[in-house]
């Protein structure tokens, strides 16, 4: 199965245009009729059709067994999804943006990511977490985080962050098959952008990050959005003359180095672009990564591309200068070089 | 501005009563275009249907007193004093407005007024209103703490914390959940075991007044008094649970596949609005006139405030450096 | 195993009973001691003065039924028929444990007897019920879930959430609350807003059996059956409240400053063994010397877990890998 | 005021040996008798004196009204303590142990590190949420984490981890006079170690690392229990003639790498001691801080000693074999020489 993407690699086989929504749209919906035992449960997935319309069709197709809409109650659409998973079923629960996740961190983390380690192997909670992150559209502080990182620290847990319609669909089918819990990333912004997916049925294995551009003066490393903004930067870059590669990990959780590795021992030169905070973030694992394995290969220091450490205001132009985007890219790579 | 007296409110505070729901409604019909022209970003949730009751709270509330909402919160702020312009300021992410252009539509706050803010996370600032009201019964001061809510707030963990612990600690608070029958496309037996939510207080062993009509000024106010007083008495915690309707979607961009549009209309056919006006004609309080002008200054008032904002300068880039931490 | 045929169970099964009862205290009073010996480690949370419960609750479940607690988890897994052995063994973190070590006292569960896990944070489990039940109804099947909890656990946001859920979807769970008068060492009218923690259940629209008296093991059953019943006939979920006490401190190490030892010694005075023994003699069910034998077998069967727990290896350090995916 | 630690420094002036408890109780005492608005409440705090005694007498000296038990209701705790400090009083929120503090990460994310920034600076937010940290007790996956990282991603918020008597307690006088959100982390292995602690009033600025022992040959940085684990590295080293600078970094936000840079810059090798898991971790963070301020006196990658990747198990050996300790700690050393 090929881990290529669109966006940089033809897709063997056919292939139609499908924007990030409809790519995440028909996964869940392929992978509802194949299996009885998937459903999906959220606040507003099925009558509303999903706040970010992913569900939209679902409720009148599969009913209201299969698709449905809870109270608002975070912890419990976790713990419940959980306790199903535990039983049998393979449930996608959706917590409607990851800002509520963080009410739902104990079920995810105590209960989610424990229950087979603690009872010896004898459970599997084989279910998909589906929410969306990020900032950039003026929700105010609360509701604009990329907290994904705080997320992929605990063991147990997958954390899967998809950048194009290709990935997202691979990797969410592979997602609901998978046996183990896993935290299913959708970016907010990226709905409405467009890839080649395949018509053929595919997967995307988790866990195997992207080489999604080739490059040879400098290795930008990203996942999610910003792998979109690191690509842009690229685009730039290569006016200028400067080859850059782009690398998306795709998931936080396995944390895939291996490209990364190989591309410094090409490039000797890395920026890392992430939308969260970069304390405790992932540039900087992905920097103690190359720093521990490719330590003779490094001829600069990596850069973190991060958003401003301040929690992100409403106004619009503010907001934007808080976020990284090309520009920060392109200096940070300048800075490297 | 509060009026508790015995003798009842005179005519000119009613008559007010009357321009804060119609500067309400204009305040929002006018969002809603700046929101569809681009002006307004982020989430925006309309008041509109609504504003009996924010209005009829605040008559009862003493200046000092304090109050608290989620993110529909630009009735509480107009109720509540704050300067108009400073309020679509705020919607236009301007350094005039009452958060510096850092909140938004869903984080109004006035500190100086004791309106603390609306809140996005949805029954997170019910354990805040608790907070509030604990400290003012740790000075001895006789505060009260009033907490708005949606019907859907009702049904997450933060209720339940929060109200238990008002309960055990008989905290000054008037708990008000605006049932407005929709947590965004959710209907309210959809997604709470109790139609009638008010039935929660028994959790709590807590007082309360069941299904008031939301859209009766007079009848809230009769309610909203009983609550304050109650609190104010130091017995603890009161919950209210008004009846009412909201006219928009939940936020600008809702599809609304949940209700009929007849269902809309025959709803807005009680409007508390054009009910008060009503009621005071009716009662010789005011003149057709007298509203007319009312509801002409209450547009100049908003035309006013939008020009203000427009021409307000935006946050400064440093802004968004300050007030991470004291 | 369950006996919930209108005859009424036999001698042998109420003789059964009392063995489950005694074999679960003399367990616990086995891991006491060997806690104080060092072999047990982390925290240890004693059933002594609640056996009556959980073996009521088994008596009336089907073998394929579903039960589910916090970390006070020795009862439900002794009586739910799991091994001493591996219970004890786990105790002592040895790879023959339950959970193979990786557990140990709190996190006790045994898949194939459908026992779900002791869960050591409060309330965490009780969604997880609600998902357990949702997975029978989706499938058909007329299993019914049984949910144990701490009277603490009421005031925790949890316990609302999966609550309101479960009544929402009609979900098959019996929710037990096990109301020892303590949240640790704090008192249910100082954490709780309502003292009769049943009342909770009518801000779900549940039913519920109020204050069944924890002591006593055939109140317990008819209050169980009932519950069963119901839940199982497809309505919805059932809440359960039985009154009892732990003799000993929260957990290994309560220094106990929150009640006298005489209310300790008063309750002892009303202990569910005593009186079910008493029943047993006094219908002529069981001889003294029965009874007797039964508390002479079921300390050899503790001994034997013990000796098979401490002659069982450790798991092997490689252990600490597995499990973590599958 | 003194920065400098009983681990290697003499403090000034007169000192008496306390335990890591008693300082901390001493100084939240001090602190409630200084002032009226500070008060405590949380699970236990009254009546049973604190699950770590930490509160012990302070029920019958304070009174219910400043010692106030709680319900088991996490989210409420924070809630209730952000709004009091809102409106005036200065709260210190005790969760009983951080893996209940995931409960309440909505309320520390989203209400007390966001009040003041969210609403343009109006609002204050002093409170202190104490709680206490770390696995090796044998309390299994759900009660063993230390996941301070986390916590301390978020800006808004400060996250304060002291690893000493005098620490704590200077720690804590400073918290609780501050005027921003301090999460207030003890490690529940450290209550009964002792340290000398001056007997006159004394603050410790939040947000200065510290040496805790001065070296030539290897940085270790840590923090928490860490440092304990750190130092006694370092005291087995220098029996073998290897001479290490051990860092207490003492918060992880505000995080202070300057004496870490200025100590790389002498011994050009470091090692990271840290609880957490290793992904997105500690070491994570002040790896990527070194190479980017220290790249030229780098002579070695900087490694890391963490937590295995896996949920803690209850067996004794298993889970002391998942942490850190003085034999990892020094093997990691002689990996960087
Ligand atoms: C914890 C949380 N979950 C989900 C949301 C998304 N959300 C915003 S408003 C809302 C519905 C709230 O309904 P209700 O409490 O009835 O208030 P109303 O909007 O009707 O005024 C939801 C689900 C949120 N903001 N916070
Ligand atoms: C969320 C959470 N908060 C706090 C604790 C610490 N704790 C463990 S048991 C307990 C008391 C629970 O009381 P109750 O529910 O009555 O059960 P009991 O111990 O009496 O059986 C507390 C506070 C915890 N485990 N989880
Ligand atoms: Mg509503
Ligand atoms: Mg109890």
């Amino acid at each position: 199965m090929s881990t290529s993407s669109p966006a940089q690699t033809a897709v063997e086989g056919k292939t139609e245009v499908k924007t990030y929504r409809q790519a995440i749209s028909d996964a869940l919906w392929e992978e509802m009729e194949r299996d009885e035992r998937v459903f999906i449960m959220g606040e507003e997935v099925g009558v509303w059709g999903g706040t970010y319309a992913v569900t939209r069709g679902f409720y009148d197709h599969f009913g209201e067994k299969r698709v449905r809409d809870t109270p608002i109650a975070e912890m419990a659409i976790v713990g419940t999804a959980v306790g199903a998973a535990m039983n049998g079923l393979r449930p996608v629960a959706e917590i409607m943006t990851i800002n509520f996740a963080f009410l739902a961190l104990d079920a995810i983390v105590n209960a989610a990511a424990k229950a087979r380690y603690m009872f010896g192997g004898q459970f599997t909670v084989p279910m998909v977490i589906r929410t969306t992150t990020g900032g950039g559209r003026q929700l105010g502080a609360t509701h604009s985080h990329a907290p994904e990182p705080i997320f992929a620290h605990f063991p147990g847990l997958y954390v899967v962050c998809p950048s194009t319609p290709y990935d997202a669909k691979g990797l969410l089918k592979a997602a609901i098959r998978d046996d183990n819990p896993v935290m299913f990333v959708e970016h907010s912004t990226l709905y409405q952008t467009r890839g080649e997916v395949p018509v053929e049925e595919y997967l995307v294995p988790i866990g195997k990050s992207d080489v999604k551009r080739e490059g040879s003066d400098v290795t930008i490393v990203s996942y999610s959005k910003m792998t979109v903004v690191a690509l842009e930067a690229a685009a730039q870059l290569e006016k200028e003359g400067i080859s850059a590669e782009v690398i998306d990990l795709r998931s936080l959780r396995p944390l895939d180095t291996e490209p990364v590795i190989a591309s410094i021992k090409k490039t000797n030169r890395c920026v890392v672009v992430e939308e969260n905070w970069a304390l405790y973030g992932v540039g900087a694992e992905i920097t103690a990564r190359i720093q521990d394995e490719a330590f003779d290969w490094m001829d600069a220091p990596v850069k973190r591309v991060s958003q401003e450490d301040v929690p992100l205001p409403y106004s619009r132009e503010l907001e934007q200068s808080a976020l990284p985007n090309a520009e920060k890219v392109i200096k940070a790579v300048k800075l490297v070089l | 501005m509060a009026q508790s007296n015995s003798k009842g409110p005179d005519k000119e505070t009613m008559r007010n009563w009357y321009r804060q729901m119609v500067l309400i409604r204009r305040f929002e019909e006018k969002c809603a275009e700046l929101y569809s022209a681009g002006d307004i970003g982020g989430f925006l949730h309309l008041y509109i249907g609504q504003e009996a009751i924010v209005v009829a709270a605040q008559s009862v509330l003493r200046e000092d007193d304090n109050i608290i909402t989620a993110y529909r919160d630009h009735g509480v702020a107009l109720a509540r004093g704050l300067s108009t312009k400073g309020v679509m300021a705020e919607m236009l992410g301007k350094s005039t407005g009452v958060s510096k252009g850092k909140g938004g539509s869903m984080h109004l706050a006035d500190k100086e007024k004791r309106f603390w803010g609306g809140w996005a996370i949805v029954g997170g600032h019910l354990p805040l209103a608790a907070g509030i009201a604990l400290a003012d019964q740790y000075n001895g001061d006789d505060r009260v703490t009033m907490a708005l809510m949606g019907d859907g707030a009702t049904n997450i963990g933060y209720f339940h914390e929060a109200l238990n612990m008002a309960a055990v600690w008989k905290l000054p608070v008037v708990w008000v959940i605006e049932n407005n029958q929709y947590g965004m496309g959710t209907a309210v037996t959809r997604a709470s075991a109790v139609a009638d939510i008010a039935k929660k207080a028994e959790a709590y062993g807590m007082p309360c007044c069941m299904q008031v009509d939301g859209m009766d000024l007079l009848e809230l106010r009769e309610m909203f008094t009983e609550a304050v007083e109650y609190v104010r008495s130091g017995e603890g915690s009161f919950m209210l649970e008004a009846i009412t309707y909201r006219y928009r979607g939940h936020s600008m961009g809702d599809p609304e596949r949940y209700r009929e549009a007849h269902e809309v209309e025959t709803r807005k056919a009680d409007d508390p609005i054009t009910r008060w006006g009503k009621y005071l004609t009716d009662k010789k309080i005011a003149t057709k006139k007298d509203l007319e002008a009312i509801e002409k200054s209450a547009e100049e008032e908003v035309e006013e405030a939008v020009e203000f904002a427009q021409n307000s300068p935006l946050p400064d880039p440093e802004e968004l450096y300050t007030d991470v931490y004291v």
